[in-house]
């Protein structure tokens, strides 16, 4: 072949068109900084949207796998529509690079040496708030998130790590719920020294909202993960301040890479921040220039690239990361929160770093060892 | 004790927030006999007005005000340029119709607005949590939503019910060929019915954006809640889209604030803990299967008044 | 004396604050063409109703054919012999006439469970429901769809399917409205054919008709039966004159 | 009866073969996807046509006909995590456990009418997807990957792609041709007389819920059926498939294409999914287009494309 | 009511002027040219087998089904082609046929919706003079339209088209349906309103109560007027009665 076609599934529709509108930005801009060429080899990326539909992202899979024969298929937001195209890359002998979604099966018994994550685990990220908080001597907590997968995912991520007592856990209808009114009152009730939630997009906006007018923000410290980022925090404001979450990157990690990263696409983008969503479809655009020059362009040598993508041979945003045996990163998460930077506006800001090489626990039961 | 009756209070201010939307389609819905479901799109629209003309005037009362303009306008030109030829038509045609708006609506604001949704917050005055009984503190601004629902229910009511009005619109609903044939001019009653219909579906939208969101697709999960609550209360009854509304307000609030530790007590523990949040997600469609099965024609069916 | 075909006692149905059918009780000789007159709003359509299970009673029994029908579903008693024609067109808009009156046999050709052959191309049914048609005056047009056929041509076609489903007893409410001054005239002798084959019960404004076909009358009012007895004693009877019949050109001069 | 030639005639056979021919089109050009693509839209238009069966023959408008698919996908996919591979045990529990769903919330909706059975069809459907996403065992929420399709011992091989897409479209057209005698049998007549009138047809003898129950039933195995077929294809299935917006682009699909005639579903399906497709190549804000041409079609089009090719013909 | 004011206006020319109108339904066309007159203060009767077309007049009259040619003049306007509700507004009440009452409004809803004056008659209809014409209804004030027996649904239409105050009254069916008590009741209603000035268009199968208070008849026969003339015409030549109604 004489180009590198890359298929990229995502949302691009619907409300959580911003998330998948970030990556795609996020991954123009790093093929910007490749020069739009992977070792001399032109760069073909067909964008396609999978309407956050398990069914619709399958088909889309299979379009870009037997109709396009592309090289590498990047993105996926959603564990669902992960799970349902996942077979079809893999059967076709297709690498395909997650670059958010993050199930467990996918760490464990679905593993694949064609599968790789530049994101994390489900688990991981509420697992270091967890360790947070103990560093912060809270001694008991109310947990909150929405009741479906990755919300089972993220309580129990937190309740594997946290020491204190779990006073209370409570899950929301998804994603239809509208109101957290009796789940915020039963918290303040329990006597809870701290709450921690997960709601991602717009109930994290809804979340705070409530939050803060019904006087809970004053009265029980909240910890989050996944509910307060660059794309809620416009809507979210001032609501959002001194609200700490965890996350495997920020915008201020003190990189080169991150720096140029973040400065290009504000500079391309005007009026966007980039986001985490955006970092890892950053990397995973890098994970494949790594692999592909490692082969000197020979895409037909898929284990030569496979072992190369497994060293993480690349500059990360994130810092160096290195892969655990089910090509899911193992690597830090920080501590990041909200604060007004120079020119008045909301930002994110890297507080400590809460754990180092944290490796999911689901990897021994990958058969790739 | 105390829990019982915030969680009493939370429920009942849930229902009525669920009636603010309710109550325009109610008027489209109930009694025009419309199946709107671009009722959703306009509450949508009546939250990303709100947001943008509270952001260019810098009040939030001009703002809301504007908006409340705009979405009856909206709702009046939609209704005369399409939804007027659908009146007299299947109820599936209705639904096909107004499908396609929502996609058109969605697909519109992220083109206008972007994917991101927009903020509106709350001028500060309405920010305070208010001490209701000593030690229940309550949102003032949910405090205001209570006013606002309760307005607008005695409102309707009153127009639908009590004058000519309400009369000729129930009677259009029924047979528009004899009410024109009365000398009234139906078509512009519709229009000027619809575009309240519209306008209250803004009021919702604009209400509940500060504590909900405003974003692409807000309109459509409530919307099904709208129109459980008013089938519950059986179509065209304005006190039963209010009964209904506060009920499953205060049934979803009060069974997932006790549900959960009432299974832990029947139930093994790992048995509840899958079990609860299954049956609290259920619990509207339950409520209103055995509502429906037990009364088939809603709780309050509307010839009966 | 025989044994009457149908025997209502002491029916009651209420609706809200009034009594429709109040304390109700009346018999139906085989053989006969009976005839329920009185003022609108009387209970009469009520009457019919409860007779074949559209409205329940809330209290009384009804007997038909020796057996209590009282809490009998309409389609059960339909399959018994009993059928109606409703004063309020009630027939299927959008099939054709033949395809009303077909379906009305084949309710009473076995069960409908049968899921392949052509129904439309079943010879008897067609034929059964063309010689309704036919004894109507609706041959003609058979294959109009209803929501086309005149209001007069409906009124004749509501009585085709009740035809076709070969009942014992014929309950008819008001079959010449509507029709014209001809039509009228064709379903008094129509009526006065089916009754040598069918019992019938006949509730109807247009008093000619009434007493030209009648053996026997009885008048409600308010749901009561304030007389019941052959016409040419119902024509004098000065209680009916004042609640219904009026002035006594009304019944004579009438046409 | 002869099959008029008219426009809508003319476009459902023209449908049918090009349906029927796609492989060779595929083999001969070499896009595999259209025939991908072309498979889903088999399996959709089948469970369009069996809601058809009840919402256009039957005037019973379900909004829950998503779950059925649903039904149908997980009893394939729990029986293949469980070990048993078999489509000649996967099958008929799918069809068996449809018609029984169908025959449990249709015997208690069938209670109500209109738009209330409209919302009561809603909330069973709902419930089956909030009991799927309970299914931790199975998946919950992120979905079931079927990780073998259907084996029938050796009769036919469902990863050969031409030979699964021969097998939807002859489940599609056996699923037409049941429905198209159903609807002209006494049966049929029975449930399209309830629909008109049902108070005339108790009058003259009819059970009509009996009726409508065991047309529902059909429908509901029939759409079944299209569930297992969705699960093969897609190797996997999830709550998703059951929410209520499925449900609802089923009824677009059904409406789009025409209700009351056997061949809209196919057509609306075939439309609706084309139009998706198409539109999302070329534009991310297909909702412009896609919800105006919805407007216009029932706007211009009473009784959905059929409708309209119907009254062209006749001039 | 104004009835010397009305009788008065524009008494040269008709009231209602229907001239060789054509309707279809769909495809297939009901009226061919037909045409009739009502001057002010006169009460006309149409009659004719079922199917001839009689409802179809009317309905074209008021714009419901409208004609695709000639012409309809009210009261001085063209008005084919006007939506119903401006023909209406000009002063037609209408009775129609199969009442079409509203279901879903109560009895007293269904007067009130009704009600209007727009013509300025000094002695308007109200609903305790309905009451008094139909005590039947003033027992039901409060029901819902659906649950009256069918003749209440009769009194019903008549006492809602009323309450409009037209000029022109037209009655579909007048009696269909009411006891003879009533019915009688009904035509010294309709000779009473006469009596007033009312104009009044009338369908009904009693052709003896038509002959008796009617000016004029038009006889309806495939939809053409066959017929017109005053009732010792019609009474004077009983072959047309038995040539096109069968009497
Ligand atoms: N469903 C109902 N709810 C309330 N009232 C009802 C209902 N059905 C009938 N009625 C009332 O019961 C009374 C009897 O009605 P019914 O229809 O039996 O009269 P009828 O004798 O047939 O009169 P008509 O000769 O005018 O047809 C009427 O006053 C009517 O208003
Ligand atoms: N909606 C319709 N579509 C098609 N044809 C119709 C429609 N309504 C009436 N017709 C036909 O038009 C003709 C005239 O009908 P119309 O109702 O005007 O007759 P009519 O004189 O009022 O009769 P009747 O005394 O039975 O009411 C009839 O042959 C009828 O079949
Ligand atoms: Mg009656
Ligand atoms: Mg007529």
């Amino acid at each position: 072949a004489d180009s590198v076609k890359i298929g990229f599934v995502s949302t691009f529709s619907g409300p959580t068109a911003v998330i998948g509108n970030d990556m795609r930005n996020s991954f123009e801009l790093a093929l910007d900084h490749l020069g739009r060429k992977i070792d001399g080899k032109p760069v073909e990326v067909i964008y396609e949207d999978d309407q956050q539909k398990p069914d619709v992202g399958k088909q889309k899979t299979e379009k870009l796998v037997q109709s396009d024969k592309v090289d590498f298929i990047v993105g996926y937001i959603w564990s669902n529509v992960l799970l349902a195209s996942l077979k079809t890359a893999v059967d076709s002998k297709t690498f395909l690079i997650s670059a958010n979604a993050g199930p467990s099966q996918l760490a464990g018994e679905l593993c694949s040496p064609y599968v790789f994550s530049t994101s994390w685990q489900n688990d991981q990220t509420p697992a270091a708030m967890g360790l947070y908080m103990n560093q912060k001597g809270v001694k008991s907590v109310f947990l909150i998130g929405p009741n479906y997968a990755a919300g089972k995912d993220m309580l129990a991520g937190v309740k594997s790590t946290f020491k204190g007592e779990v006073v209370g856990e409570e899950y929301t209808v998804w994603p239809s719920q509208l109101d957290f009114s009796a789940e915020l009152t039963k918290a303040r009730n329990s006597k809870a020294e701290s709450i921690f939630v997960f709601y991602p997009g717009a109930a994290g906006v809804q979340f705070l909202n409530q939050y803060a007018q019904a006087g809970i923000k004053v009265q029980i410290p909240l910890y989050t993960a996944f509910t307060v980022d660059e794309l809620s925090l416009p809507l979210q404001k001032d609501n959002a301040i001194g609200i700490p979450g965890a996350q495997e990157w920020v915008n201020d990690l003190p990189n080169a890479e991150n720096k140029k990263f973040v400065e290009d696409y504000r500079k391309k983008y005007p009026g966007l921040r980039p986001t985490y969503y955006g970092a890892q479809a950053y990397d995973a655009a890098q994970l494949i220039n790594s692999a592909v020059v490692a082969v000197k362009g020979d895409l037909t040598k898929k284990d030569a690239m496979k072992a190369e993508m497994e060293k993480a041979n690349f500059k990360s945003l994130r810092g160096p990361f290195k892969y655990g045996n089910n090509h899911i990163p193992i690597q830090n998460f920080y501590l990041q929160d909200v604060v007004k930077d120079a020119d008045g506006q909301l930002s994110l800001k890297t507080v400590a770093t809460i754990v180092k090489d944290d490796q999911d626990k689901f990897h021994d039961k990958c058969s790739m060892k | 004790m105390y829990l019982v009756v915030e969680q009493l209070l939370n429920g009942l201010q849930f229902g009525l927030l669920l009636f603010l939307l309710a109550a325009g389609l109610t008027l489209v819905f109930g009694i025009m006999d419309f199946v709107n479901l671009a009722h959703g799109s306009l509450y949508m629209m009546g939250a990303y007005f709100a947001a943008t003309f509270v952001a260019w005037t810098g009040s939030f009362v001009l703002g809301a005000l504007l908006a409340l303009g705009a979405t009856l306008l909206l709702g009046i030109v939609l209704e005369y340029v399409a939804l007027r030829h659908l009146y007299g038509r299947d109820h599936l045609d209705q639904v096909l119709a107004t499908f396609g708006l929502i996609l058109f609506f969605n697909d519109a604001v992220r083109l206008i607005w972007g994917p991101a949704g927009l903020a509106l917050p709350l001028p500060a005055w309405l920010t305070v949590p208010v001490q209701i009984i000593p030690g229940v503190y309550y949102p003032a601004y949910r405090l205001m939503i209570i006013v606002v629902a309760l307005a607008v229910a005695a409102m309707l009511y009153l127009v639908v019910m009590r004058t000519r009005v309400g009369m000729l619109i129930r009677a259009g609903a029924s047979n528009r060929e004899m009410i024109g044939a009365l000398g009234i001019n139906i078509k512009l009653l519709f229009t000027l019915v619809f575009g309240l219909g519209a306008a209250l579906a803004g009021l919702a939208g604009l209400m509940q954006a500060p504590i909900l969101t405003v974003q692409i697709g807000m309109g459509e999960n409530i919307l099904i809640l709208a129109f459980v609550i008013i089938v519950i209360g059986g179509i065209g009854s304005i006190r039963g889209a209010f009964m209904a509304a506060v009920f499953v307000g205060i049934i979803d609030t009060m069974g997932r604030a006790f549900l959960p530790d009432l299974l832990r007590k029947v139930l093994s523990g790992a048995a509840a803990s899958t079990a609860a949040p299954a049956l609290s997600s259920m619990l509207i469609y339950l409520l209103m299967a055995i509502i429906l099965v037990l009364r088939p024609e809603g709780l309050f069916p509307a010839a009966k008044r | 004396m025989v044994d009457p075909l149908l025997r209502v006692d002491n029916l009651v149905r209420r609706f809200g604050g009034i009594t429709a059918t109040d304390n109700l009780s009346m018999e139906v000789l085989p053989g006969e063409l009976h005839a329920i007159i009185g003022p609108n709003g009387a209970g009469k359509t009520t009457l019919i109703s409860q007779l074949t299970g559209q409205v329940m009673p809330n209290s009384g029994t009804i007997r038909f054919a020796g057996r209590d029908v009282t809490s009998l579903p309409s389609y059960k008693r339909s399959r018994l012999g009993l059928a109606r024609s409703f004063q309020i067109t009630s027939l299927l808009k959008d099939f054709s006439a033949i395809d009303n009156v077909a379906l009305a046999a084949q309710a009473h050709d076995g069960h409908s469970f049968r899921f392949w052959g052509n129904a439309r191309k079943e010879r008897h049914l067609r034929a059964t429901a063309r010689a309704a048609l036919e004894r109507v005056g609706l041959g003609q047009r058979a294959d109009i769809v209803v929501s086309q056929l005149s209001h007069g041509a409906q009124r004749e076609l509501e009585l085709a399917v009740a035809l076709a489903t070969k009942p014992q007893l014929l309950l008819l409410d008001e079959p010449m409205a509507g029709l014209g001054v001809t039509e009228s005239a064709r379903m008094v002798a129509l009526l006065k054919e089916l009754r040598k084959e069918v019992t019938i019960v006949l509730v109807e404004h247009d008093m000619e008709a009434v007493f030209a076909l009648a053996d026997r009358i009885t008048v409600l009012v308010y749901g009561r039966v304030i007389a019941c007895d052959v016409p040419d004693a119902i024509r004098k009877d000065e209680e009916v004159k004042r609640a219904y019949l009026g002035d006594q050109h009304a019944v004579t001069r009438h046409g | 009866m002869m099959p008029k030639l008219n426009a809508s005639n003319a476009v459902a056979a023209l449908l049918c073969v090009a349906l029927v021919l796609l492989p060779v089109y595929s083999a001969v050009t070499g896009n595999i996807f259209i025939l991908t693509l072309f498979t889903r839209i088999a399996i959709y238009a089948l469970a369009a046509a069996s809601l058809n069966l009840i919402m256009g023959y039957g005037g019973m408008m379900s909004f829950g006909h998503a779950a059925y698919l649903g039904i149908g996908g997980y009893a394939v996919g729990i029986l293949a995590a469980e070990g048993i591979g078999s489509g000649f045990i996967q099958w008929p529990v799918a069809l068996a456990v449809s018609a029984l769903f169908a025959l449990l919330i249709g015997a208690l909706s069938l209670r109500t009418r209109g738009v209330y059975f409209i919302m009561i069809t809603l909330a069973f459907a709902q419930m089956a997807y909030y009991v799927a996403s309970a299914l931790s065992r199975y998946g919950g929420d992120d979905g079931l990957t079927v990780y073998k399709r259907s084996d029938f011992a050796g009769l036919i091989n469902l990863s050969d792609r031409n030979q699964f897409y021969y097998l939807c479209l002859a489940c599609l057209f056996g699923g037409l041709y049941l429905i198209w005698r159903i609807v002209n049998s006494r049966f049929g007549l029975v449930v399209q007389g309830v629909r008109s009138n049902e108070q005339r047809m108790q009058a003259i003898g009819f059970h009509a819920n009996r009726y409508r129950l065991v047309c529902f039933v059909i429908s509901g195995t029939i759409c079944g059926l299209a569930g297992a077929l969705l699960a093969n294809n897609t190797d996997f299935v999830s709550p998703a498939v059951m929410y209520w917006t499925r449900s609802g682009d089923l009824m677009v699909m059904v409406i789009l294409g025409g209700m009351g005639s056997l061949f809209g579903p196919v057509v609306g399906a075939t439309v609706y999914l084309l139009l998706e497709e198409l539109l999302s190549q070329f534009t991310e804000y297909s909702g412009l287009i896609l919800g105006p041409v919805l407007l216009l079609i029932v706007l211009f089009a009473r009784g959905g494309i059929m409708g309209l090719l119907g009254r062209m013909s006749r001039g | 009511m104004a009835d010397t004011k009305m009788a008065d206006t524009k008494s040269a020319e008709p009231l209602l002027e229907v001239d060789a109108i054509e309707t279809c339904y769909g495809l297939s066309q009901v009226l061919f040219g037909l045409s009739l007159k009502i001057k002010a203060g006169e009460m006309v009767a149409l009659m004719g087998r079922n199917g001839m077309g009689k409802t179809t007049t009317i309905r074209s009259i008021m714009g419901l089904t409208p004609a695709r040619s000639g012409a309809i003049r009210f009261a001085g306007e063209a008005v084919r082609g006007l939506p119903s509700y401006k023909i209406a507004k000009l002063g037609i009440g209408l009775v129609p046929e199969g009442r079409q009452i509203f279901p879903n409004l109560t009895v007293r809803e269904n007067l009130v919706a009704a009600s209007g004056n727009r013509l300025g008659a000094s002695d308007p209809w109200t609903i305790d003079k309905i009451h008094a014409l139909f005590p039947r209804l003033a027992e039901r004030t409060s029901n819902m339209g659906v649950t009256l027996s069918g003749g209440e649904q009769q009194m019903l239409a008549i006492g809602r088209a009323l309450m409009t105050n037209p000029k022109l009254l037209i009655l579909d069916e007048a009696t269909e349906g009411l006891a003879p008590l009533i019915r009688d009741e009904i035509w010294s209603c309709l000779s009473m309103l006469k009596g007033r000035g009312q104009s009044v268009l009338v369908i009904d199968k009693n052709v003896g109560n038509l002959t008796r208070i009617a000016d004029r008849h038009y006889i309806i026969e495939r939809g053409r007027t066959v017929w017109g003339g005053t009732s010792e015409q019609l009474i004077a030549e009983p072959e047309l009665q038995h040539k096109y109604l069968g009497i």
